[in-house]
């Protein structure tokens, strides 16, 4: 046994560090519109190359390309450019309001808006997200009040969560929207439940889980993909691979298996990957995999590759940990910009349509925000009471409850 | 009105209530064609179909994981963790999830479900057969905790608590499954058939949560316990002849204060009995609350009698267990230090 | 979307129940020979293919064939052999045992000998298994003490484990055999964390880690698979595949995947299906992902198919979620007749000695068993003290277990 | 000697260990490259290299896991989970592994590890970043829970720990990390290198598990705490003039009882505080212990002050947190009723 060479333990690295040279050598990016579009209802076993290829539409004329062009007018895309637009201005906004002490924590979207603003497009309305905080998207998208919004971020009084949950972790059934937890990754398997739970009554419904990167190293990832392939749930199983985690590059989730897609071979789950700041192909993958869930041929893996441009939250320095341009020199470009581009190819869209664009959301964002803060932020103005903290633990306040209540004499 | 055992009593009350709502739905690992390890869902799926009580993966994090997006979605899941030793991979949907997502949400989604656990030891179950993790759900605000000591009680309270909008917690001492075991391990244990609780209404009725029962009234010392227990304090009290009120919580959280305060008001000491680990067991709980809202009655301190504080044990179960022996003992120093 | 048919829930079933014909026909076994060996260094996806098949060497004229074929003299096969049938003898009288009382609780291994008899032998002296409760052939093909192992199953008073655990929960640093827990697959990924350690101390020494087919659905399998693959771990991740877990067919946990072998692919380790009935297979198996960890080429999945013939448990009866001769049809026999009729067939054993061989084994269990009782049963004779019941929850005995230890007067 | 934040002695705890023991191996979620969310593992990557600290896939389970596996191996695993409230996933390799592998195994097998995580509130993180879920270790035989209050405690118990043979939960007070926060959250907090707890040796030593300190002496009333809400009784205490003695426990299980019982004997009445969930909170062990070893000196029954039995909120964060005022009045009704 002594005669092989001792054993080595192996920590994987990311590319580049703070002050090296950014290095995307390794995420090898097949051209628009050359990977193969199967039909919705193929075999999985057909289709375990499309777990470690990049489907994309758009290409570097901002052409759309290829069998996974999708059916979208340019008034849709004029819509999504436009949601992407207020979802990058409504950051900004809330970036700063946290910076001036408004509320506590702020988390951003840069980079990555395609993805949940697209993917709310090809869901229908009735159909239910269990998101992470990084998919605002789905709500803006939808048509949901940025006031509502900022007033969960303000943890004011009309924060519609009464003021109990940190910002960003909104909740909306009536949007589709599943209260997010902080604790990662939990939501994924509820969603498959969720998609139990249609199936079992013979709905229409369908559910969609997402995740980060990261999260997938957690039990509940796996508990999903065990409970859907089992059971054959009506489900979308998003993994938004946006290259961080924090401060851990995704090689330390991922380890040998290549992609994040590649987790669904194991289970039978057929498993795409897209590029997910090309707003066509993530709309165009979203469109069959909801299709699959919904014609009860069961779920579907789609890995995003994207690219987290901002720190993870406001709590986040990334210099100290990844290079500082590495952001700019991320391949697969900025989603907002290959839409508008793509928009003014095609004769849609003009550079002085998207400047009056920019401004009218802004002046939109600006007025909901100074609308929210009619209502307070969290250390000014009116915000939710103290009876507010003990309601809603049960739907009925217990005796122990009213106790505590009474001592605190709310 | 029919006899029924414990396990009868709960299959019962799940077929009653798959029954009348058709959004209850059973579902565990063994749980669907065989019925349970212990029976409690036998015949369930022959009778309501496959996609209402089935057989799951083994994993207690995808059983409640999954039952938490059903109940968001709008149906009534009423799940088996196989031993409650093996709840431990689900605590994090339980404690993180199920218990909060009415209070995160404002309300907006809500979590009513059911899972049900047998616990306690007796067995022979060793360190993984045995446990009695009930403080481990008390902690956690959102949660409801019920512990039924009789086929009468754990039929009406799973119905309660399949009824109930909050996630409930619902452990099966699996030592009374087949009859009220008082802790005589080497006598014969009477059959629930023999006992009054073994009489069980076949229809829908429910105990309601949150409400204690008086076991035997007393005036010497209060006897506060729930579970198996119940029936070891029952003897304990018959083989010394003190002459204590035994109260059998039934739910843990919400508590019945007001049923042992009365109690130990009237009586001027108190006995805190469970199965569970001492140290942080819930027993704690109730000897502060006791000498918070009793102080001035209480002429000695409330005593508390409980497993030790080791894993469970498997040759010496007995020792382990806070048997009739221990309980009486632990009476009549009560009784001596007034 | 309601132009859509609702949805429908599914559930799998077993090919066939109770008073059904028992029904072999989705397992697809190729021929023994048959299935091509890659270097151990080969990379992980050039082997997808073995996930989906099943390594087998001896065919059904007992003759070992195929690259597979291990280097193992006839005096080898005829020492696995005795383990095996040392096993079955073994589990036979313990079950009885159980049924006179002896002893709370017993778990057997008909039908599945080969696989932990067999990987023991191809494993280096100082490696380390994380086994489950139905891998007895690891202590037994190591010689470790029958006598020893009785006094665990009678908690009596030379129980190492001092009357503490369950029967069949045993443990033996010295012998590689890492302490059973009653929880499922949380040795799992102890396992790859022991790995870790070895090769952060670059070590020589590689661990296995042993689950069952029903317990791959736990979360510790994924976080195994996780971490062994980041980290490049050398463990070898066992799954033994016996059909059924409790009363649960093996379909619940494997969903649509396929096969066990199918989980490592999304992770990019190799995985290997191997013919578990078949001890020449499952050593040459074994060797080689043992090769691979040792020589720090990181982890291999191995799924053994088998089948277990007997009940779960002594808490178990079969007859009511499978057909009674279901185990009749398993289509790849019984481990121990396969080597047998091997070594028959090239000359090495014949009916006769096999007979003596059975009834010398029989004695020497036999009298380990006479040997054992002599220092108690479960319920008779000496057994460990409830002063043993306080020892080891700390090394040192703290206040408060001191304080209880007194109120119990040992 | 050297003046730390209790960052920083943690920081120096891990240096000199790893220094000392190279079977010391650091690692969790963040921790390497970037040295952890709080900076805790800052610097050690560098200094010891990738196989000595380094970073983790984001799954509890697979920590401490892993750990157990290492621990079981030979080496002497300090991992951090990010967040106390992240715990849960590994409760169970905690609860079911960790804490019984000497036990099962007859001590064939054991199991040194160290579990770091920041806990309890303070810092607007709402109810996934503020929880103190110490309750859910003290009811585990087998583990040994630390809180330490300040920096020269951090270094000294964290140091005691690692060298402790059995499985250790080291439960950081987050709120303290960079000065003894006392409740007073419109005040700005006073830095840890103004205070006498922030002078820290740089070299070896331990703080012995299972000792409290008194940190203050006093003959009103006991109070016993732990963590961050020393600093708010220390506060209440100045402000209200009430002499009261000030228990530290620093380290909850083994709990050393004696300091607690002669400090009650000698008072006469005791508070117990803590910012966790009220209810089976530890405070309710340590209001049975009180009760049931002082019963004849206490003038009043112990009163627990705590946190509330709901989710830890956002907005209504200070109406949560049990501070100087509500700490202030407990004392004064305790006065009061005697
Ligand atoms: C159970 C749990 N563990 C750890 C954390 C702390 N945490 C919050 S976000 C995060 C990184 C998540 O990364 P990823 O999944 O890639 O999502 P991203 O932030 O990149 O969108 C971590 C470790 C948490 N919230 N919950
Ligand atoms: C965490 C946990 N959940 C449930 C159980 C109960 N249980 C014991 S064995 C078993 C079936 C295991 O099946 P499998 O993994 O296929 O192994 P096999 O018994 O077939 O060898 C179950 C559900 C347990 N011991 N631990
Ligand atoms: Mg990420
Ligand atoms: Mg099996």
């Amino acid at each position: 046994m002594t005669d092989t060479p001792s054993l080595r333990f192996h920590v994987p690295e990311p590319a580049s560090r703070p002050g090296g040279k950014p290095d995307f050598s390794n995420v090898v990016i097949p051209k628009a519109g050359s990977v193969r579009r199967p039909e919705v209802d193929a075999a999985p076993e057909e289709m375990r190359d499309l777990a470690y290829s990049i489907i994309r539409v758009l290409n570097r004329d901002g052409q759309a390309v290829g069998p996974w062009v999708p059916d979208l007018s340019p008034e849709d895309l004029l819509r999504g450019l436009r949601h992407m637009m207020t979802l990058r201005t409504f950051d900004a906004r809330m970036q700063t309001a946290q910076r001036q002490g408004k509320t506590s924590f702020y988390m951003q979207h840069t980079g990555e808006e395609a993805v949940s603003c697209a993917f709310r497009i090809a869901l229908g309305p009735d159909d239910m997200n269990f998101p992470t905080y990084r998919q605002a998207g789905l709500l803006i998208a939808h048509d949901y009040p940025l006031v509502d919004m900022m007033c969960q971020i303000y943890s004011n009084e009309k924060d519609p969560l009464r003021g109990r949950q940190l910002p960003v972790m909104y909740s909306s059934k009536a949007n589709g929207f599943f209260s997010i937890s902080g604790n990662l990754t939990t939501q994924y398997v509820q969603a498959v439940g969720w998609a139990m739970a249609s199936a079992i009554r013979n709905d229409h419904r369908i559910a969609a889980a997402w995740v980060g990167d990261g999260s997938t190293a957690e039990s509940d990832f796996h508990a999903a993909l065990v409970f859907a392939s089992t059971y054959r749930a009506p489900v979308v199983l998003n993994v938004v691979n946006n290259q961080w985690a924090i401060s851990t590059f995704q090689g330390i989730a991922r380890g040998g298996s290549g992609t994040f897609a590649a987790r669904g071979l194991g289970f039978g789950i057929p498993a795409l990957r897209v590029d997910g700041n090309d707003y066509l192909a993530v709309y165009a993958v979203a469109r069959w995999a909801i299709e699959r869930a919904r014609r009860n041929l069961g779920p579907t893996l789609v890995e995003y590759v994207t690219y987290r441009a901002g720190a993870h939250s406001t709590s986040d320095d990334p210099s100290a940990y990844r290079p500082k341009s590495e952001s700019a020199d991320w391949p697969l470009g900025d989603p907002l910009l290959r839409l508008k581009h793509h928009l003014v190819t095609i004769g849609a869209w003009s550079e002085e349509r998207h400047v009056q664009a920019e401004a009218e959301i802004l002046d939109t964002v600006v007025a909901a925000q100074k609308q929210a803060e009619t209502f307070g932020t969290l250390h000014s103005g009116s915000k939710p009471s103290a009876r507010d903290m003990f309601e809603d633990v049960y739907a009925e306040l217990p005796p122990h409850l009213r106790r505590q209540r009474q001592e605190v004499g709310v | 009105m029919a006899r029924m055992t414990m396990i009868e009593a709960i299959r019962s009350a799940l077929d009653v209530s798959m029954g009348k709502n058709d959004d209850v739905v059973v579902y565990g690992e063994d749980v669907g064609f065989f019925g349970g390890v212990f029976r409690c869902t036998h015949g369930l799926q022959a009778k309501y179909g496959v996609s209402r009580c089935f057989d799951a993966p083994i994993s207690e994090l995808g059983i409640v994981g999954t039952a938490v997006g059903m109940a968001a979605y709008g149906l009534k899941p009423v799940v088996e963790i196989q031993f409650a030793d093996y709840m431990y991979p689900a605590y994090d949907q339980i404690v993180s999830e199920a218990a909060r997502l009415r209070y995160r949400s404002g309300g907006d989604f809500t979590c009513p479900l059911v899972i049900r656990m047998p616990t306690g030891g007796g067995i022979f179950g060793g360190q993984t057969h045995s446990q009695s993790p009930e403080a481990l759900f008390t902690h956690v605000s959102g949660l409801k905790t019920v512990v039924p000591s009789n086929p009468y009680d754990a039929k009406g309270l799973l119905i309660a608590a399949i009824e109930d909008p909050d996630p409930v917690i619902f452990l099966e001492p699996k030592r009374l499954y087949n009859g009220p075991f008082d802790g005589h391990h080497d006598r014969p244990v009477t059959p629930w058939s023999k006992h009054a609780l073994g009489e069980v209404p076949e229809d829908h009725y429910s105990v309601p949560l949150g409400k204690a029962a008086i076991r035997r009234e007393g005036e010497a010392l209060t006897i506060v316990t729930y579970g198996t227990m119940v029936h070891v304090a029952e003897a304990a009290v018959a083989e010394t002849g003190i002459d204590a009120e035994i109260i059998d919580l039934r739910t843990l959280l919400p508590l019945d204060l007001d049923a042992i305060t009365a109690s130990v008001r009237k009586t001027g000491a108190c006995m805190v009995l469970h199965e569970a680990t001492l140290t942080s067991g819930f027993g704690a709980e109730l000897a502060a609350l006791v000498q918070e809202h009793c102080f001035y009655h209480l002429e000695a301190p409330v005593k508390r009698v409980a497993g030790w504080d080791t894993p469970y044990p498997h040759a010496q179960e007995w020792d382990y267990f806070p048997g009739p022996a221990r309980v009486a003992g632990a009476l009549r120093q009560i009784m001596e230090s007034r």
